[in-house]
Order: structure tokens, then sequence, then C-alpha cells
């Protein structure tokens, strides 16, 4: 029990040997020595993504979007003869991204950055990029405030919250009323959406596209995506008997949804999954034959013209041969698709990535609708986002998600199906 | 810390004034500037932990700072200064939630308290969209000058942070000198005792409450500035804000002066080191290392890494006669842990 | 009518998951006097092991329980043995700390093992519905409130009438006065230890079937099940799972007539407010909660 | 039987025991005496192994056990009955005495252990099924004693038993022990009340300022000079 002489030297021991360990972690983190940043043979780019915390799920296949673009590309040569090396930064939280973007501008000597998946990560990264002069190109986060903030070195190449509200009425108009056989007026829309910034990002604007179109009768339902239950959403939902019920969720929350509403035995005219955790193969897996029939709107997926989408197969043989396993959901072609056009832009401009040569160049670039592998096009607009960059409804078949609208990107005609198995 | 030594407080104290002469590294005068944010939120936390109250509320006080100042300058004009000023009041204000629980509570049943409050206000932040604009965040203007405390280089910021944490040490070295410490130490040592001589121990814990938290929101205000964008899951983050001081003043010392200090300078680096270096590699494997080192720490050196360093330096000084007092030592926290 | 009565249900039902979570935690709080910070990644631990078992094994769930128990229990034996036991004189502080640090590491080798996919079990029996007068309840829902309750029963009968049970009473109440009469106090945390951690392993087999696995699945429930601890009173087994089912109760009450933001806003208000009012929980007996106030 | 040579003691930097022998016979009463804060508990609390003696030897039956855990000293025959009673309060009467016997739980004979507490003490019989901690302060005293006793002790070691009780249960309590010790177990008695003590005690020993200051014969001790003059109050 008391302790002897021996023991008590090994404990000092240790002790003396936490400290060392604590000595020897902090110090290389003082010693790192900075890199040269982009150089004569090396391209050298700032890449942000979560791959830890919350939302490291798609933002870790958004990383491999990009880690499949920069291969890719680096095997065809580069880019006007140099290198591309991505330096990496794990951004789990606000201010971890605000402080590794000072690391990969400071440190690293990063010109150009890119990421960042979710919306309030990258509007914290890209106000230390645009403060501090350089570019930054975001491939993922759909919230507006990304390129209205008057920065004129932020880009965004994705579509966005207001292209996937637009394609909801869009779709609600064009299809689902006539299918439903009920007016715009008269159908009953519910959105139900998660409260991290993606699901508020999108409702924020959902009502005014509601407006836009005629819909009345539109309610709009926070819910938290940490939850385990959804029991109260859902029973809110059936008292209210919505036709459409427009869902924005992340991962987890959209199994737990989908088998609610089956389990609660909500009877829906239509569910329009909204990206995230509708397109996930795993969202299928879990709800098996139930999920049939749910619509999705979201960026391109793996099932969808491959005339309308060329480079497509490129990705996902390359995808498959590193992972063994299909794409977990269209982030990362996505991501691999505005690589690849941050790429073409920087070979007009011969490799250099100085942030005004290369916001020029930006500005100047090119392309059509159905060129690039995600089917989009290239064309900004006067905040620096991408007008040609859209997204595309889906519908799970199966353990497909089909491309279904509009219909050049369809691979198929939709079908109304009662979702969840009712 | 029977007697304040000068030259402990004037080497370091130089040191970091002179140190963005030598460090022109923007990357690490940003790293020194979050090490300054840490210390002073731990230094500020540490008023609590003297009277031994163990607190995971912190978050919620950094939060309010946060979004006070933030809520004033972009929607309302108020000039940060006279923000971080509000900052300093609506925090110690939110603290007055916690005053019941901390009169009537003991131990781990407040500590509870503490992050269930900070959980309710990151829900609340996420709901109120029309004050907070929700899980979007709020994105503070780009307008520079010292008037908005906004700059280009870190060097400013530096500064700053650096008279806000040296004036939160001092506080606190002043805290632990006057009879509010002294009877805070007290109240850590046998509450009931003090209440017997006529202390009022109630007034005493309340008064910690306020400094601490009005303490915290200063520097929550100063990072929501510092880092432009400030959204709730960040800073109402228990794992940042509250976790992460009590942790760096545990790791170096908690009730001590100089342990929150050395704590936030170790540990701070530490976890941004790990995350440079591993991140990429594999999902994770930071955090896991950062847990693991953490569980080993806290392990082997229980009194906090001060308490540590000064038992190896007693021990080599006096040779094996460590003996006696090391057991004596044990036989004390035995009772405490009880 | 028929719409408050699914909510009371769906309520039920989830309060039945808390309690689950809860009683487990509530034998390590109580006993061995630990804040375990790292309960719900445990609970996690057991979801993944039983989504393990199920898609490399095709192994029942239910039937995946005679795995999981053990292994979990060990699991428990081993943390408090390497991990706590030698910090048995530490603060309590150092203690809720050290239980962090599992956590962040339990969370981050779920994530480094298997990513952030979340994970889960399809099993469709789990998934049919039981509809009684309207209601509607999956029998995974079910059989997960049957079996918390059930194990808070056996749990209670063995608080109260074993010699086990009366040991660990005598621990929640006062460690150093067993010691001296004799009772082999580390043996007991062990035992304490093992039976929580299964417990919480049993809990995420149970909850596999209708919440998928994920790295960050378990934080939520930690919080939670210590708001049902403290409302059900320390070493009240009863209590937990009152506790549990009032919690359920209030949180999808206050989503479907409130807001559903805010419906976890309502289970930590109503958690603060009877901390404020009956520190000793709703339930628990006056003496014991005072005593584990820990001066 | 039980031999207490030289011990010494710390509570965190301050030391408590400075040199304590204590000797006590394989029977009869043993007062242990002393004035408030002479370090009386505190040798209670390293004989049954609480607090580590940091210097000093404990030996039982012929054994060193100063390096033995608490449970294992129970388990030998030394049981301690705490200041103050700290019963299980939360818990029936029943219940304590059977956590009492803990250590012997695997001889199948606590119903007859329990049989005889409860003729030692035909209140506890009467209050079985109570809560401990709404007793008496009399009769919890009598569930601490039997707490100890259904251990089956050899050596029975009782912290200020008559503390905060009624002169009447005092004296009843000090007949119950006398009871006790004639069956044929030793009995340490501390006690502040000097005199009551050495009434009923057939041994004594004197401790003051963390040292033995005076051992003998209850008698003696009455007789003793030092003894009257300093601790009898003459």
């Amino acid at each position: 029990m008391s302790p002897t002489e021996r023991g008590f030297n090994r404990r000092s021991f240790l002790r003396y040997s936490g400290a060392g360990l604590l000595a020897l972690a902090a110090a290389p983190a003082l010693a790192s020595c900075a890199s040269r940043g982009t150089d004569a043979t090396t391209l050298r780019l700032g890449a942000m993504y979560p791959v830890s915390g919350t939302n490291a799920l798609l933002g870790e296949e958004s990383w491999r979007g990009v880690q499949i673009a920069t291969d890719l590309r680096n095997a065809g040569g580069g880019v006007a003869g140099k290198q591309i090396e991505m330096v990496f930064a794990d951004v789990p939280d606000v201010n971890t991204a605000a402080s590794e973007a000072r690391r990969l501008v400071f440190n690293k000597n990063i010109k150009l950055g890119f990421g960042t998946y979710s919306s309030s990560l990258a509007l914290a990264a890209t106000e230390v990029f645009a403060r501090t002069g350089n570019a930054y190109v975001e491939l993922g986060a759909v919230s507006e405030a990304v390129t209205t903030r008057g920065y004129d070195k932020v880009f965004r190449l994705n579509p966005t919250a207001a292209d996937m509200t637009g394609l909801h009425m869009d779709f609600i108009q064009n299809y689902l009323a006539g299918a439903l056989g009920k007016p715009v007026k008269d159908l009953r829309v519910m959105m139900l959406h998660e409260d991290s910034s993606y699901g508020q990002s999108i409702v924020s604007l959902a009502k005014a596209a509601a407006d836009k179109i005629g819909l009345q009768h539109f309610e709009a339902e926070p819910y938290s995506a940490k939850s385990t239950d959804l029991s109260s959403t859902v029973l809110r939902m059936k008292s209210q008997e919505p036709d459409i019920v427009l869902a924005v969720s992340y991962a987890a929350d959209a199994v737990l949804l989908g088998r609610q509403i089956r389990d609660n035995n909500v009877k829906l005219g239509a569910f329009v999954g909204t990206g995230g955790g509708h397109s996930l193969a795993s969202f299928q897996k879990a709800l098996g034959d139930a999920a049939d029939g749910v619509f999705d709107v979201d960026f391109t997926q793996i099932h969808v013209n491959r005339d309308f989408t060329p480079g497509i197969e490129d990705f996902i043989s390359e995808y498959h041969k590193r992972w063994n396993a299909e794409p977990a959901s269209g982030h990362s072609l996505s991501n691999f698709t505005g690589a690849q056009m941050l790429f073409d832009i920087l070979e007009t401009t011969g490799g250099n990535d100085d942030p005004e040569v290369f916001a020029a160049a930006a500005r100047k670039y090119h392309r059509e609708a159905g060129t690039s592998a995600a089917g989009w096009g290239y064309e900004l607009d006067a905040q620096n986002q991408n007008q040609q960059g859209s997204m595309y409804v889906m519908q799970w078949s199966g353990s497909k998600l089909e491309t279904v609208y509009p219909p050049e990107a369809a691979v198929r005609a939709p079908k109304l199906i009662t979702p969840f198995g009712l | 810390m029977k007697k304040l030594s000068l030259p402990w407080i004037i080497i370091p104290t130089t040191v970091a004034l002179l140190l963005p002469l030598f460090l022109r590294d923007q990357y690490f005068l940003h790293i020194s500037v979050l090490i300054l944010i840490y210390t002073g939120v731990t230094v500020a936390w540490n008023i609590m932990s003297f009277g031994g109250v163990l607190s995971l509320g912190h978050a919620a006080f950094f939060g309010i700072g946060a979004y006070t100042v933030s809520i004033l300058y972009v929607d309302y004009g108020v000039n940060p200064w006279l923000g971080i000023l509000a900052a300093i009041i609506f925090a110690a204000v939110g603290s007055l939630v916690l005053a019941i629980p901390l009169l009537r509570l003991r131990g781990p049943f407040f500590t509870l308290a503490t992050l269930a409050y900070v959980e309710v206000l990151r829900l609340l932040a996420i709901w109120a969209v029309p004050v907070t604009n929700g899980s979007v965040g709020i994105t503070t203007p780009p307008t520079q000058g010292l008037a908005y405390i906004s700059f280009e280089s870190r060097q400013p910021y530096y500064y700053i942070a650096l008279a806000f944490t040296l004036a939160a040490i001092a506080i606190s070295i002043w805290i632990y000198r006057s009879k509010l410490g002294y009877h805070l130490r007290a109240v850590a040592t046998d509450e009931d005792a003090v209440r017997a001589l006529g202390v009022r121990t109630n007034r005493v814990k309340l008064g910690s409450l306020l400094i601490s938290a009005g303490m915290t929101g200063a520097f929550g205000a100063f990072a929501a500035l510092y880092f432009f964008v400030i959204e709730p899951d960040t800073q109402f983050s228990a794992t940042l804000y509250s976790i992460q001081p009590a942790l760096n003043g545990i790791i170096g010392g908690m009730g001590t002066i100089a342990g929150p200090i050395v704590g936030a300078i170790i540990m701070t680096p530490l976890g941004e080191w790990l995350r440079v270096t591993f991140s990429g590699a594999s999902q994770g494997v930071n955090f896991m290392i950062y847990g693991a080192v953490l569980i080993i720490i806290v392990r082997l050196m229980p009194g906090g890494l001060v308490e540590g360093f000064r038992a190896i330096a007693r021990k080599t000084r006096r040779g094996g006669k460590g003996r006696g007092g090391k057991r004596s030592a044990d036989a004390k926290t035995t009772k405490e842990g009880e | 009518m028929d719409y408050l009565l699914q909510t009371m249900v769906a309520g039920l039902m989830l309060g039945g998951v808390y309690a689950l979570v809860a009683v487990g935690l509530n034998l390590i709080f109580g006993v061995v006097k630990i804040i375990n910070f790292a309960h719900g990644e445990l609970v996690m631990a057991g979801m993944y092991l039983t989504w393990w078992l199920w898609s490399a094994w095709n192994m029942n769930p239910y039937v995946s329980l005679v795995i999981v128990t053990p292994v979990m229990f060990l699991a428990g034996i081993a943390i408090q043995k390497f991990i706590l036991s030698p910090m048995q004189n530490s603060s309590p502080t150092m203690k809720i700390f050290v239980t962090l640090g599992l956590s962040v590491f339990l969370q981050n080798l779920a994530l480094w093992m298997f990513g952030g996919q979340f994970r889960a079990v399809n099993f469709p029996w789990a998934e049919q519905n039981l509809s009684l007068l309207g209601i509607n309840v999956t029998y995974g829902r079910l059989t997960a409130f049957i079996v918390a309750l059930a194990l808070v029963l056996a749990l209670f009968y063995l608080m109260k009438r074993t010699l086990v049970g009366k040991v660990l009473n005598a621990l929640v109440e006062d460690r150093e006065t067993a010691g001296l009469i004799g009772i082999p106090v580390k043996k007991y945390y062990l035992a304490a230890m093992g039976i929580g951690i299964s417990l919480a392993g049993i809990a995420g087999t149970l909850i596999i079937p209708f919440q998928a696995a994920y790295p960050l699945v378990g934080a939520h429930f930690t919080l939670l099940a210590f708001v049902v601890v403290v409302l059900g009173g320390l070493g009240n087994m009863a209590g937990s799972l009152l506790g549990g089912l009032i919690l359920g109760i209030v949180e999808t009450l206050a989503g479907t007539y409130v807001d559903p933001a805010l419906q976890q806003v309502a289970v930590f208000v109503v958690f603060i407010i009877v901390l404020i009012v009956r520190p000793q929980g709703i339930f628990g007996g006056s003496a014991r909660n005072a005593e584990v106030g820990l001066k | 039987m039980l031999e207490v040579m030289n011990i010494s003691a710390y509570y965190g930097d301050a030391q408590a025991l400075e040199d304590v022998t204590l000797s006590l016979p394989a029977h009869g009463v043993t007062a242990f005496l002393g004035p408030n804060a002479a370090g009386k508990s505190t040798t209670l609390r390293v004989v049954s192994g609480l607090i580590p003696a940091a210097t000093g030897t404990i030996e039982f039956e012929g054994r060193d056990i100063t390096g033995t855990s608490p449970q294992e000293r129970v388990a030998m025959g030394i049981v301690h009955v705490p200041e103050g009673r700290r019963l299980f309060n939360t818990m029936t009467v029943e219940d304590n005495l059977i956590l009492g016997g803990y250590t012997k739980r695997k001889d199948r004979k606590t119903a007859a252990r329990l049989d005889e507490i409860y003729d030692h003490f035909p209140k506890l019989a009467e209050r079985r099924k109570q809560e401990a901690g709404l007793m008496s302060g009399g009769e919890q005293q009598m569930c601490a004693v039997g707490r100890g006793m259904m251990a089956g002790p050899k050596v029975l070691m009782i912290d200020e038993m008559s503390l905060g009780l009624a002169p009447v249960i005092v004296k009843q309590m000090f007949a119950i022990v006398k009871g006790i010790a004639a069956t044929g177990m030793s009995v340490l008695l501390v006690e502040q009340h000097v005199k009551n003590a050495l009434e009923v005690a057939d041994f004594g020993t004197i401790i003051d300022g963390g040292i033995t200051r005076a051992t003998g014969t209850a008698a003696e001790l009455r007789e003793s000079d030092v003894v009257r003059e300093s601790y009898l109050g003459h």
C-alpha cells in the first residue's frame, strides 16, 4: 500500500518523461520551417476541408474528389508543366478554419486556397484569404453569403442554396404538381431542415422561392441534426398532412427522419431530399427498399447522362481504385470537377497563382454547360459566382441514385412512388 | 506563492513585449495571439477554481462576449471597444443564471449545470436566427484601424491581446492576494468552517463568478474580432472554450497563479502541432493522440505540471528525502478524494 | 387526443432509451463517484460492435448481446484497472478530465477505424410497426423500452436484495466506512464499472436497430444521461427509469407543441431548474446526493 | 495479542502521531485515553489500516501486519467502530449488520450471528427493518457496535462510543461492552472521559500529543498520581 522508494522513483521517472513528451510535442510546432509556396516547378495550393468533427463525413468525401483530380492532373503532366502539391488543412470548426487559413497564407506562403464544404467554415477561411489579399475558390459551400460580401478575389464554382431552392420549386411546378394532380397554389409543402449553416442557408431562401411560383401553403420546420429522435418533427409533419416534404438533412438525421416517417406511417405525396444525407449511399443501405422513390436535389451524382458529363468515367474508376467503393455521395464528384476547372484556369495563367493574375484569368475563363464531369459549365457573374454550375434532381431506385430532372442530364424520367414504402 | 518575486514577473513580461521584434512570421504571431487568448480565458476560469469550483461553463461567457460585440458592431454600429465593454457586462450578467446553482450545489452537480447552460445558449443561438443569424454566423466588417480592432498585420492584435492577458493576470494575482482570494481559497478547503467564521461565502463565490465571467467575455469579444466570423457551434463550443481552458488550468495546476499560464502556453501549440502534423494522414488521428496525451498527463501528474516540476525540483534538491513528505501528501489527497 | 397520445408514447420510448443509458452511468457515478464523460462513447462502442457483428457475421443484433455484454464488461474493468483505479487518490476534477480524454480518444478512434460514415443495422423485424389504437411503435423501440424496464427492475432487485447490491449501496453512501468494515472496495469498483459499462454496451446494441452509429453519436447521450441520473437521484435505479421517461416525454412534448428546434433546450432548462429547486433529484433520497455533492 | 510499537503518522504535512505504543491482551476491556486531539482516533485509523504508519510496526497474534490492507485486517479480526457511528443511513438496520459481516459471508452463519447481536441488543431486533439514519443516537450506536461485532472480531476498537449520548444510555452501553468483552474478545474503548472509562476497563493506556504517556491496569492508572493530576482533574 505505502509507496516504496522504488515506486516513487518510477513515478518521478514517468513524470520526467511526461514533461519530456510535452516539450517534444511543443518544440516542432515552433521549429517547423516555412514552405516556399509556388515556385518554378511546383504549384502549391491550399486545400481546406473538415475531416474531423461534425462535418467529417462529407468533408472527407469532398477532399477525396480533389485528391483524385490532383493525381490525374499530375499524372498527365500537371498544370503548365508544374506539378501540383496540395497543402492540406483540417478545419473542424470556424476558429480552426481562420487559424489554418493563416497558417497556409503566412507559414506556407499559399496564394490560392480552396475548399471548404461547409458554409460557416467557408466564410471564416475566405475572410482570411480575402483580407490578406489572396484568392480563394469555394467548391462546396452553398450559403449565398460566401460571394455576397464584395470580396473581389473570392470565387465560387459550385451552385448555391438559391440554385437548390430554385430547382425545388422548378421541380414542384413542372413535375410534382402535375404528377400529384393538384395546382401549385393548393399544394401543401413542408420544408424540414437541420439547423446547421447548410439547412439555415437553404431555408432562408426557400420562402421567397415558394412565393415566386405561387406556392401558398409553405411551412418550414427546423430540427437539430444532432438529435437522436425526431418523433416530434415527424408528428408535427403528420398533423400538417403535407403533399410534399422538402428535407434538408445531414447524414444520420436523414436516415432517422426516413425511418421515423415510416414508423409513424406518414403518407406523403412526394419526399424531396436536399443534398447531404439523402444522396449518401448509406442512406439507401440503411432504409433498403423504403428509400425507393425518394427524390433528391443535389450536386451531380454518378448515375447521370454520361454524354452530358464527360470525364466522369475516369473519376469513377479512379475512385474505385483508391477506395474500393462507389463514391459515397456527389460531393467527391463536384469537388473533383471544381478542382479540374481550377487547374484549367491555372493552365491559362501558365501556372501562375498570383492572386491578381489568377483573379483576372478566372473572370476571363469560360466553359459551356455539359463539358465537365459534373456537367457544369463556367461563367462568373459580377460577384464571382459561377452561373453555369447546376443542381439536378435524382431519385432513388434500388441502390442507385438516378438523375431524373432536368431532362438534359436525366437518365430516365421521374416516377411518382409513395416514399418510405408506405 | 508567498511573495511575488519581481524577476518572475519582469522577465516573462519583457520577453512577451519584445517577442514581435524577433518573431516576424505572421503565422507564429498568430499562434502567439491564440496562446494569449487561451491564457486569458484560462486565467479567468482559474479565478473560480481559487474557490475550488470546477466550471465547464466558460464557453457560455466566451460566446456571450463574442455575440455581444459582433451584434452591437454589425447591427447597431457600436464601436468594438465599447462593444468589448458591453461584452464584459453582458457576460457577467449572463453568468448570474448560474448564481443560484453555484450557491446551492457543490462539486459535480454545479459542473454539470454549467455544461447544460452552455448547451442551452448554443441551441438558442442557433434558433434565434433574426438576432444571431443562426448557424451561418456573423461576420464583422473588414474596415481596418485601431478604432475597429482590425488590422492587416498580426502585431497590433498581439499587443492588444497581450495587454488584455496581462491585465487578466494582474487581476488574478490581485484577487489571489486580496481578502477575496484569501476567502476563496479558504472556501476551497472547507466552506462550512469558513462560513462558521462569519465570512459571507455566498458573496465571495458570487464575486468570483462575476469577475471570471466578465473577463472571459472580454476575451470572447476580442476573439470574435480577431477571427472575423462567429458561429454558435464554435463560439459556444464546450470543447473549445469550456473544456480546453479547464484542461489548460488543470494541466498547469488548478488554483495556482502560474499553472493556467503554463498550461495554456504548452497546450495551445500542442493542439496546433498535432493537427498540422497528423491531419490529412488519417481522419481523427490527431485527436486520438490528443486524447491519449491528455489521459497520460492527467494520470502521471495529477497535481498539474507546475506542481509536478516543483516536486521534481524538490526531489533532486533533497535527494532521497522525499519519502515522508510524499507519503503524507498521499494521505492528504485520500482525504480530499472522499 | 390521438396526437397527444402518440406524442406521449414516442416520448416514453425515447425515455426508455435515456433510462437505459443512464442506469449504467448511475451505477458508476454513484458507486465509483466518477463523472464518466466517456459514457456516451461507450454506448457508441456498443453500437459499432453490434454493427460489426451484424455486417461481418450477419449476427442478429439481439443475439449479439451475448458478445457485447461480456466484451463491454471487460472494457469497463480495463478502464477502471488501468486508468481510473491508479487515480483513486486524485481530485474529482482530475478524474473528470481523464474520462474526457478517454471520450476524445474513443470518438476519434471510431472516426479513424470507421470513418465519418454512419453505420446502420438493417434489421427488418425491428422496423415493423406495432399498431394499437392508432398508435404506432416499432418493435425495435419497443424492445429497447422493454429491455430497459427489465434491466432497471433487475438492477433494482440486485441493489435491494442481494449482498452485492447492499455492498454497492454502501459504497454509494460512504465508501470509507465500507472499506473500514472489511469490504474490498477496489473489487467492487471493478464490478460496478464492469456492470455500468456493459449496460452502456447493451444500450448501444438496443439502439442501433433504429439509430445509426457515427463517431459523434455518443456525445449527445452523455450529458442527457447525467441529466437523468441527477433527476432520478444517485444510486436510485427506479429513479433513473422515471427520470429517463420524464425527460423523454418533456423532449417530445416540447418538440411537438413548442418548436422542434427547442426540444433539447427544454430538457436542459428542466435540468437546471431541478438542480436549483431540488438538487437531490426528484426521487433522490435526501442524504445521498448531499454526500456525493462532493465537498 | 495486538502490539502497536512506536508508530508515527501524518495528516498532510502535519504530524499527528509521534510515538505511540499500545498493547492489547487477548480479552478484556482496554481504555485508550487522552484529551481532545491527543491522537487517539488517528491511532485507531493506523491500526485499522486507513492511514499508513510512517514508522513503527503493528503486530497481531505475533504477525507483522503493518503493510496489510484494511480488508485483510478486518478478516483477521481487527474491527474498528468509527467515531460518529458512520452507519449507512439509507439502509435498514439489518442490512447494516449484514454488511458488517461481509468478511465472514462465506461461512453461512450470518443468521446465527444476527441472532447473537439481537440477543445483545434487543432494541435492534425491534428496529430491524428501519432505516438506520432515522433511529435515536443510542440505537445508532448499538447498531454501529453490532455491525462491528458481525465481523466476528478478536479485537473490537470503539471510537468515542459515549459521544453525544445521554448519561443513562452511556451506562447501558458500557455494561453491554463489558458483557461483550466477557465473551472472549479484546475491546479497545477510546474515551475522552478518563474517569468513566477507567471504571469499566481492565487496562488503560493514556496518550497525549501523539505520545504514549502511561500504561497499566485500570486500577494502577486510577491510583497513579500523574494520571490523577493531569487527566482525572483531582
